[in-house]
């Protein structure tokens, strides 16, 4: 998708922000195909193997459940990395998200935690904006110092509120929040009739896949799923299509030249940090309000596969909502059904074969035997094991972003002056 | 033997001078799971012995690796502190060595067998989990309208494979063809699983999709995803350790059917009782089971007031040996 | 006059850096209704008796070992502008596979422990081998696919552990793979102090602690000292000048990973060879993120890091006793925390008011500047520039 | 040439100054850049200021842009005093700068990068299409060809620095700050942007003009103000002054000129190129089907529009770029398949064209940079270990033989102006005496007194027998020192010029591709 800025709007063409922003040029039209390919594989897939679980619509509700909090942190990694300030402290700031929107919760309800979480998130960007801006400090360093410091600080404050043992709450964890956020379900198609579920229990070839897929994604969503779901396309139109997105931009570009056109340097990566910690302080309350608790160590490394996904992504909203959904896809398969990721090496066996294909026709040899050798082995994998130890199914997931990755082409281009600390006159 | 032990129980068994120290798993105090359980053990049999429970007891948590477990060990016994009470089996590898340096000091370990150390001031403090999941298993097949149940584990380890083997196999003595869904979050080595409510909501939300209508936890925090889910889909939940119907918020107590008790502060007032009195059997273990109601099942609730005749039944079989329950699935 | 200065400067950025640190910490400790003081005396106090004093520090010391070889990985690595933040998944395989092969073969003592060594280090290797390959071949961010290999190495692990290598018996409540025999044991030092006429301390030091001090001489003499060394931080100042002089960048990535990896599978060492003598569910995980915070602390320098990895040692020391004070553990990690934030923080604002300071000398004695009388040439006032402070950062 | 230091009363005319700066002192951190600097600029007129690298012409002007505050003195526009706080202020005042370096964001187009921070927005959105026109409208009227919707990485250098010019025009500057806008460019680019400047005069703008190129500065400035570390040295009427006295005003030393000796040319080849062909990401190969040969004692010079392929030409010798076709044979071996260390070893040496991203490690001291891309010899290495000992003091011989202005071997290498920068580069690459030297841009921003001696030291290195392939934009540069002149276009070479008989205005006709063909042949 990165199209958005680089093509020009066709003169003639009069498509609205959203479109572009899923339809740009050429690509979108090969995304297109992307997908529905993998639709078809997919539904292949679970015909053969037999694993209804794989396109199932709770499946992918759960791959909603589960990309969301990765999502939002990916989004928060944007803001910063757009405005030039790398940002590994997300994690800390999603711990200190979780316990804010624990802490406001229990006391206000759910509308609290949200507020909650993100002022807790936006504290901890706060911090690494005064570290990183205005003291020059290496943003790793700091985004380092904020993880450790996110940790102690949870543990202490529960320790300092929660000690009592006050209404469950406890060390490691808070009492349940006072009030349940709202969820939504599309009328007639996933609730009431839900011609989407009736469709999906037919098992037709490639379209109860498909309903299956619809109903996961518009049934029972949380408000905060919602929301998060919204903040890609409106995070798009603020990056890419306001004067202040271009200036945030321009500071992770060439903070330089925004100085010298009197963009203000140091405010501009002020507000975007601050949003950053906010938006990861957003997935942890979409990982509160699941549990609808706080509860310590709950992030379990959520903030990193956020970065993960933001760099899988190409620094852009919409990648990095794929890359979370992809995360989230194979992390709830993993949850639901080990058989379910016993049938995605017969996936992985077809796209090697694809991909072995494409290096013959490319006269690339090595690369073919190698590709073909692999997914002789998906294929003979799947083929014997019945089921896969519980230590290798954990990782599923990960495996599969990291294959996804290597195989996909590698055209990544992070913003120019990322990471780099801008100090006035000094560069 | 006898007599070691004796003497350790006598010098720390006099009125009023009973100071207990207290190593907690990671997490610590304030985790509602057993090391709450254990502390709330310890400070009732204090404040029995007519101690001061601020004064008379130290408890103290390992760093977030647990690499200075042995340290907390130490440093208790160094100070003075007897008995000294490891909670959690993340100790059983070093207690042996530690309690050995210090033979004047007695330490118990929670939730491992000591019996094979040969260390006399030590004594293990374990349960027959297996037994208790075995009802939970009768209670979820004996209410099960879909003829399907579900398990979801913390992180893959023999200690809460006990759980899974005795669930399945009171589930099966009611309902031989029973479907049983199982999931463990986390896998051997990585105690992520015990934290993670998100992962057991989607473990549990996909058994409840898939037809299951009831699922017990040993998953420790992971547990209110689990209540959660129930709770999103209208079915029956098993809560663990304690009775979580009394913890839980109103929506998730119309969901918890029963609780797998293990009374790990029962065992622990019992340790401390057995060494305030001087009689301490050390280099064993104490075991905790149904028949001492170390471990049992809660009615909060109501739920299973029904059948309580047939859980009474299967309960009084396992007591007489008339039922083995195995500890690995 | 100007190395006084200078010296004065270096001391300024941790002394204000541990001021900050203080009293931030100070304040938390004041809200929880204790005593600040208290605190301090804690975390300075190593015990009434002279072995307790050494007791201490040989909890210190053992600590400081495997953080400091973790600093180290990540330095290597930082060195060359990659940022391995793998070391977690690599230490992690490095010790599982090489506590299953040294307790599956029997040799000489030396030999065995050797053995180990290099099936850890191999591995460690190996691992960070595939990101680097992954990077040089496909392009792949060694940030993200460090983090994915951290979650695949921790389940390949568990299935190692509960497959191929479990050695401890069905129902034991902790898996762990066979204990190494005698002969792959490394030994303690505690003679170390004798020799130095200290009481013998309770617990044994890590043997380890000179495996570590000569890993950590080598890479410094290998970055400092020797072309492999130049070639990597010129990568690392600058990829493109560094490609332009002639070294293969790719390759470079490749080596460097290699290295880092290798020392990265010595973390689990010291653990392995001189206390548990396997690999268990309760190995100790989590040194891979903190080896980032010592290897940052300590400027990516081996000295640094040494003595980041002391600082941090000493602060976890303190862990226990603050609890026998009534202060909780938490404020450990706080402390932590902060003296990462405020030595950096500390760090920039002394450079600053270095060169602002210099600035103002310029001002006052060097207008004009020594003029070499060439005809061709500038003279500009450059001739004055004092040195920057980044030199010293740098070595 | 007027005399320094007349004192401040307002110009004959009554109105009073566009620019007056009094006394501006700008101290940096062990260096007063600027000293009581006195600057008078009439409104309608191009002032130049010249002054040799690092004699604060820069400096002086980002206090102007209010990028720093001075230490001491006042600025003055139209006669008021003002306070620039920041570039925003400047902007407002009226005052617009196009920088030494350009200041664009190459991952941005056009459009976006001229209405960075002064945007026309519609309903809270960005509106491109008022941006587009007004755009248009700023380019149609000055003649600067401009795409607004086209990504700046895309552009050349000339499209670039009219983008700059541009961005000033878009926020309707009325003074004109140019700093050194015609280094990179070519004779017709440069009469290009003079004319645009003559536009902007006729429009009643004030331009302050920067460069080095004193020939160059005498034909559009109306008055010239000279700066020589830090102060202002005086004032000089283009008019009545000779190059030659502007230079003595500003090094106090004569003009150099890149003439070159008799020709030194040998009959062994030293460098082969035959058919080289070099991909580029899009469309046609950046270079395509080149020949080339260099002799020993020769210097071939390249001419050519920036991104013609010069840089990927040289960067495929170097061994820094893959090739789809051709073979390079250097000192009688087939080196088209070595590495670039190999390269080096064999005895080829390079000067970069760009010193910062290619040539130097600058947050590393001197005597690292002398090492590097001679990791693998003597002086600096012994075996598998650095020399420390030998490598400082081959830097310092090497600072003192190519007059390298800086304290010691320790310096960082950013503290070294660029010219001082550039001549340890050249210090460094002649030392390992290589057979072939390849030296892109040697010049560029450097100022005439350093220029003068690196042709030197080029004439000499040739003299004794080194081949010399020379790429330049400084078309003086290419025909003063090179005995063949190739003219490089779109990835081809396609002309040879002799260069004994040539004009500059001649070869610019080439390097644009108006004339067409190959005319004689050296
Ligand atoms: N940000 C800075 N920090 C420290 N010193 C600086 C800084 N900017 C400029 N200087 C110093 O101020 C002096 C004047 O530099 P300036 O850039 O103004 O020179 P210049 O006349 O523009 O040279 P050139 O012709 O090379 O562009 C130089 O000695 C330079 O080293
Ligand atoms: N941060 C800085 N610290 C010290 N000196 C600096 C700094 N920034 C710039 N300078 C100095 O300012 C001077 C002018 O900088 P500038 O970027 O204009 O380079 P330059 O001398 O013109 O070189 P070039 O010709 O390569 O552009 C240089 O001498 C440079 O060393
Ligand atoms: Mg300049
Ligand atoms: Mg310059």
């Amino acid at each position: 998708m990165s199209t958005a800025t680089s093509a020009p709007t066709a003169p003639g063409g009069s498509r609205g922000a959203l479109t572009e922003l899923f339809l740009g040029g050429g690509r979108s039209r090969r995304i297109a195909w992307l997908f529905i390919g993998l639709m078809l594989l997919l539904s292949a897939v679970r015909i053969i193997s037999g694993e209804q679980a794989l396109t199932s619509s709770s499946t992918f509700a759960a791959a909603l459940l589960l990309a969301v909090p990765i999502g939002l942190a990916a989004l928060g990694g944007l803001f910063a990395e757009r405005a030039g300030v790398v940002n590994i402290g997300l994690e800390g700031m999603m711990v200190l998200g979780t316990w804010g929107a624990g802490f406001a919760g229990y006391q206000w309800g759910w509308v609290a935690a949200i507020i909650g979480g993100a002022v807790f998130g936006a504290i901890g960007g706060l911090l690494h904006a005064v570290a990183t801006v205005t003291f020059g400090v290496d943003h790793v360093v700091s985004g380092v110092a904020i993880n450790i410091l996110a940790e102690g600080v949870v543990r202490f404050l529960s320790e300092l509120l929660y000690a009592g043992g006050a209404e469950g709450g406890g060390v490691t964890q808070s009492p349940a929040l006072a009030s349940r956020p709202p969820s939504f379900s599309l009328p007639v198609l996933s609730s009431g009739p839900d011609l989407l579920g009736d469709v999906e229990r037919a098992q037709w070839f490639l379209v109860s896949d498909i309903a299956g897929l619809l109903r996961g994604l518009t049934s029972g969503v949380g408000v905060l799923t919602l929301l998060a779901v919204l903040l890609v396309p409106a995070s798009y139109l603020l990056l890419w299509r306001t004067a202040f997105g271009l200036r945030l931009r321009s500071c992770g570009e060439n903070p330089a030249a925004a100085d010298t056109l009197g963009v203000p340097v140091y405010r501009m990566k002020y507000v975007a940090v601050v949003i950053s910690g906010a938006l990861a302080g957003l997935g942890g309350v979409a990982l509160v309000f699941v549990a609808n608790i706080y509860r310590e160590g709950q992030t379990g490394g959520r903030g990193f596969i956020g970065l993960a996904a933001l760099i899988f992504g190409n620094w852009r909203p919409g990648g990095l909502a794929a890359g979370a959904g992809l995360f989230g896809f194979a992390d709830g398969l993993q949850l639901r059904s080990r058989g379910a990721v016993v049938a995605l090496l017969l996936l992985i066996a077809i796209l090697l074969l694809a991909v072995a294909f494409y290096q013959v026709g490319k006269r690339r040899l090595v690369q073919a035997v190698l590709a073909v050798v692999f997914a002789a082995g998906s294929l003979v994998a799947f083929l014997t094991i019945e089921e896969l130890p519980e230590g290798i199914v954990s990782f599923t997931p990960h495996l599969i972003t990291l294959l996804v990755l290597s195989l996909a082409a590698q055209r990544l281009r992070m913003p120019k002056a990322d990471g780099l600390v801008y100090r006035r006159g000094e560069h | 033997s006898d007599d070691e032990s004796s003497s350790g129980g006598t010098s720390g068994g006099g009125e009023g001078d009973l100071k207990v120290g207290v190593a907690y798993d990671t997490g610590g105090r304030g985790d509602k799971s057993f090391n709450d359980s254990a502390i709330a053990g310890v400070e009732a049999a204090v404040k029995e012995a007519g101690g001061d429970v601020t004064e008379d007891i130290q408890e103290l948590s390992p760093n977030a690796d647990g690499s200075d477990r042995a340290e907390l060990l130490t440093q208790l016994a160094e100070n003075g502190f007897n008995p000294v009470i490891a909670v959690g089996f993340a100790y059983g590898d070093i207690i042996g060595d530690i309690a050995a340096e210090y033979p004047d000091t007695q330490f118990a370990i929670v939730d491992t067998s000591v019996s094979e150390m040969g260390v006399d001031n030590l004594t293990g403090l374990v349960f027959a989990e297996e037994e208790g999941s075995f009802l939970a298993g009768v209670a979820a097949a004996s209410k099960s309208a879909t003829n399907h149940v579900g398990f979801v584990g913390g992180q893959e380890s023999p200690l809460i494979a006990k759980f899974q083997a005795g669930f399945e196999a009171g589930a099966q003595a009611v309902k031989p063809d029973i479907t049983i869904d199982v999931k463990y979050l986390s896998p051997a080595g990585d105690p992520s699983g015990f934290g993670d409510p998100e992962g057991g909501k989607v473990a549990a939300q996909g058994m409840y999709q898939a037809g299951a209508d009831i699922v017990f936890h040993a998953a420790g925090g992971s547990g209110e995803g689990v209540f959660e889910a129930a709770v999103e889909a209208g079915q029956r939940a098993i809560g663990v350790d304690s009775d979580q119907y009394l913890s839980a918020s109103a929506e998730q107590q119309a969901v918890i059917m029963t609780s797998m008790l293990k009374r790990v502060d029962n065992a622990v007032q019992g340790y401390i009782e057995d060494f305030a009195a001087g009689d301490l059997e050390g280099g064993s273990d104490i075991l905790n089971n149904l028949e001492t109601g170390g471990i049992a099942l809660s009615t909060s609730g109501g739920f299973i007031d029904d059948i309580q005749g047939v859980i009474e039944d299967y309960r009084q079989q396992i007591i007489d040996g008339d039922i083995e329950v195995p500890t690995t699935p | 006059m100007n190395a006084l200065r200078r010296i004065g400067a270096s001391l300024f950025a941790p002394a204000l850096a541990v001021v900050v640190a203080i009293v931030l910490t100070a304040i938390v400790i004041l809200v929880i209704g204790q005593d600040p003081a208290v605190a301090l005396r804690v975390l300075l106090d190593f015990g009434d008796t002279p072995a307790q004093q050494t007791q201490s520090i040989v909890v210190i010391l053992n600590r400081a070992v495997p953080l400091f070889l973790a600093g180290l990985a990540v330095a290597v690595a930082f060195r060359m502008g990659l940022f391995n933040i793998g070391v977690e998944g690599q230490y992690r395989m490095a010790t599982v596979i090489a506590a299953g092969v040294g307790a599956a073969v029997v040799l000489p003592a030396p030999l065995h422990v050797l053995l180990i060594v290099v099936v850890a280090m191999t591995v460690g290797a190996l691992w960070a081998g595939i990101v680097a390959v992954l990077k040089v071949t496909r392009g792949v961010s060694e940030v993200i696919s460090s983090i994915m290999l951290n979650f695949i190495a921790l389940g390949t692990a568990s299935f190692l552990l509960t497959g191929p290598l479990r050695g401890s018996e069905e129902g034991a409540a902790i898996i762990t793979t066979t204990d190494i025999p005698e002969s792959g044991r490394f030994p303690a030092i505690n003679g170390l102090f004798g020799v130095l006429g200290l009481e013998q301390p309770r617990g044994q030091l890590f043997g380890f602690l000179l495996v570590a001090v000569v890993v950590g001489v080598v890479v410094s003499v290998l970055l400092k000292r020797t072309r492999f060394g130049f070639d990597l931080r010129a990568t690392g100042l600058s990829p493109s000048a560094a490609t332009a002089s002639g070294i293969d960048a790719r390759a470079m990535v490749i080596k460097t990973m290699l290295i880092s990896g290798a020392v990265a599978g010595l973390i689990g060492l010291p653990d392995l060879l001189g206390r548990t003598y396997h690999f268990g569910t309760e190995f100790t995980a989590g040194l891979g993120f903190l080896g980032i915070a010592v290897a940052l602390l300590g400027r990516n320098s081996p000295v640094g890091i040494a003595f980041a990895a002391l600082l941090f040692a000493f602060l976890d020391r303190a862990a226990v006793p603050l609890q026998f004070a009534d202060i909780p553990a938490s404020v450990v990690t706080i402390i932590q925390g902060t003296i990462v934030l405020s030595v950096v923080v500390a760090n920039e604002v002394a450079r600053q008011i270095t060169r602002r300071r210099a600035g103002r000398a310029g001002g006052q004695g060097g207008d004009g500047g020594p003029d070499a009388g060439t005809s061709a040439g500038p003279a500009g006032p450059a001739g004055t520039r004092i040195t920057d402070d980044r030199q010293e950062a740098g070595a | 040439m007027a005399a320094a230091g007349a004192t401040g009363s307002p110009p004959a005319d009554g109105a009073p100054y566009a620019v007056e700066l009094r006394g501006i002192t700008k101290r940096f951190p062990g260096v007063v850049a600027n000293r009581d600097i006195q600057l008078r600029v009439r409104r309608g007129e191009v002032h130049a200021i010249v002054g040799e690298n690092g004699a604060g012409k820069s400096t002086l002007m980002k206090t102007l842009y209010g990028m720093h505050r001075p230490d001491e003195g006042t600025i003055l526009l139209d006669g008021r005093e003002t306070t620039l706080r920041s570039p925003a202020d400047a902007i407002a005042a009226g005052i617009g700068m196009v920088h030494q370096h350009f200041m664009l964001a190459d991952n941005f187009t056009v459009l976006e990068n001229i209405v960075l921070g002064s945007e026309p927005t519609k309903g809270g959105r960005l509106d491109r299409a008022e941006a587009a026109r007004r755009i248009r409208e700023i380019s149609d009227h000055y003649s600067l060809a401009l795409e607004p919707d086209v990504l700046v990485e895309d552009l050349g250098v000339g499209d670039r620095q009219r983008v700059e010019i541009a961005k000033v025009l878009y926020r309707g500057a009325t003074t004109l700050i140019l700093d050194e806008p015609t280094a990179v460019l070519v004779p017709q680019e440069v009469d290009e942007l003079f004319s645009n400047l003559g536009e902007l005069k006729r429009e009643g703008l004030t331009v302050i003009f920067i460069s080095h190129k004193l020939d160059e500065v005498r034909k559009v400035a109306d008055s010239i103000t000279v700066i020589r570390r830090g102060t202002t040295v005086g004032t000089a009427d283009p008019r009545t002054t000779t190059a030659r006295q502007l230079a003595e005003l500003m090094v106090g030393s004569e003009l150099p000129s890149p003439e070159t000796r008799t020709s030194t040319v040998r009959e062994t080849a030293v460098l082969q190129v035959t058919g080289l062909t070099v991909p580029s990401v899009v469309g046609r190969p950046a270079v395509d089907d080149v020949a080339l040969t260099v002799r020993e004692g020769e210097v071939v010079g390249i001419a050519g529009v920036e991104g013609n392929g010069q840089a990927e030409l040289v960067e495929a010798i170097m061994g820094l770029r893959a090739l789809t076709a051709g073979t390079i044979t250097f000192a009688g071996q087939d080196i088209t398949r070595w590495s670039t260390r190999a390269r080096r070893e064999a005895g080829l040496g390079f000067i970069p064209e760009d010193r910062h991203r290619q040539g130097m490690l600058l947050d590393a001291p001197l005597w690292e940079n002398r090492i590097l891309g001679h990791q693998t010899r003597p002086p600096a290495v012994k075996g598998f270990f650095i020399d420390r000992r030998s490598a400082r003091a081959d830097t310092e011989r090497i600072m003192r033989e190519y007059d390298v202005r800086a304290p010691g071997p320790d310096t960082l290498a950013v503290a070294l102006s660029g010219g001082n920068q550039q001549k340890l580069i050249i210090g460094r690459e002649m030392s390992a005496a290589p057979k072939l030297l390849i030296a892109a841009h040697p010049t560029r921003g450097v100022d005439v007194g350093a220029q003068s001696a690196i042709w030197e030291l080029l004439k000499d290195a040739r003299a004794e027998g080194m081949g010399i392939l020379l790429i330049s934009a400084d078309l003086d540069e290419l025909i003063g020192l090179s005995d063949t002149l190739h003219v490089m276009l779109r990835g081809r070479l396609v002309a040879t010029l002799d260069p004994t008989s040539l004009t500059p205005e001649e070869l610019g006709g080439h390097m644009t591709g108006a004339h067409d063909g190959s005319v004689g042949a050296a």
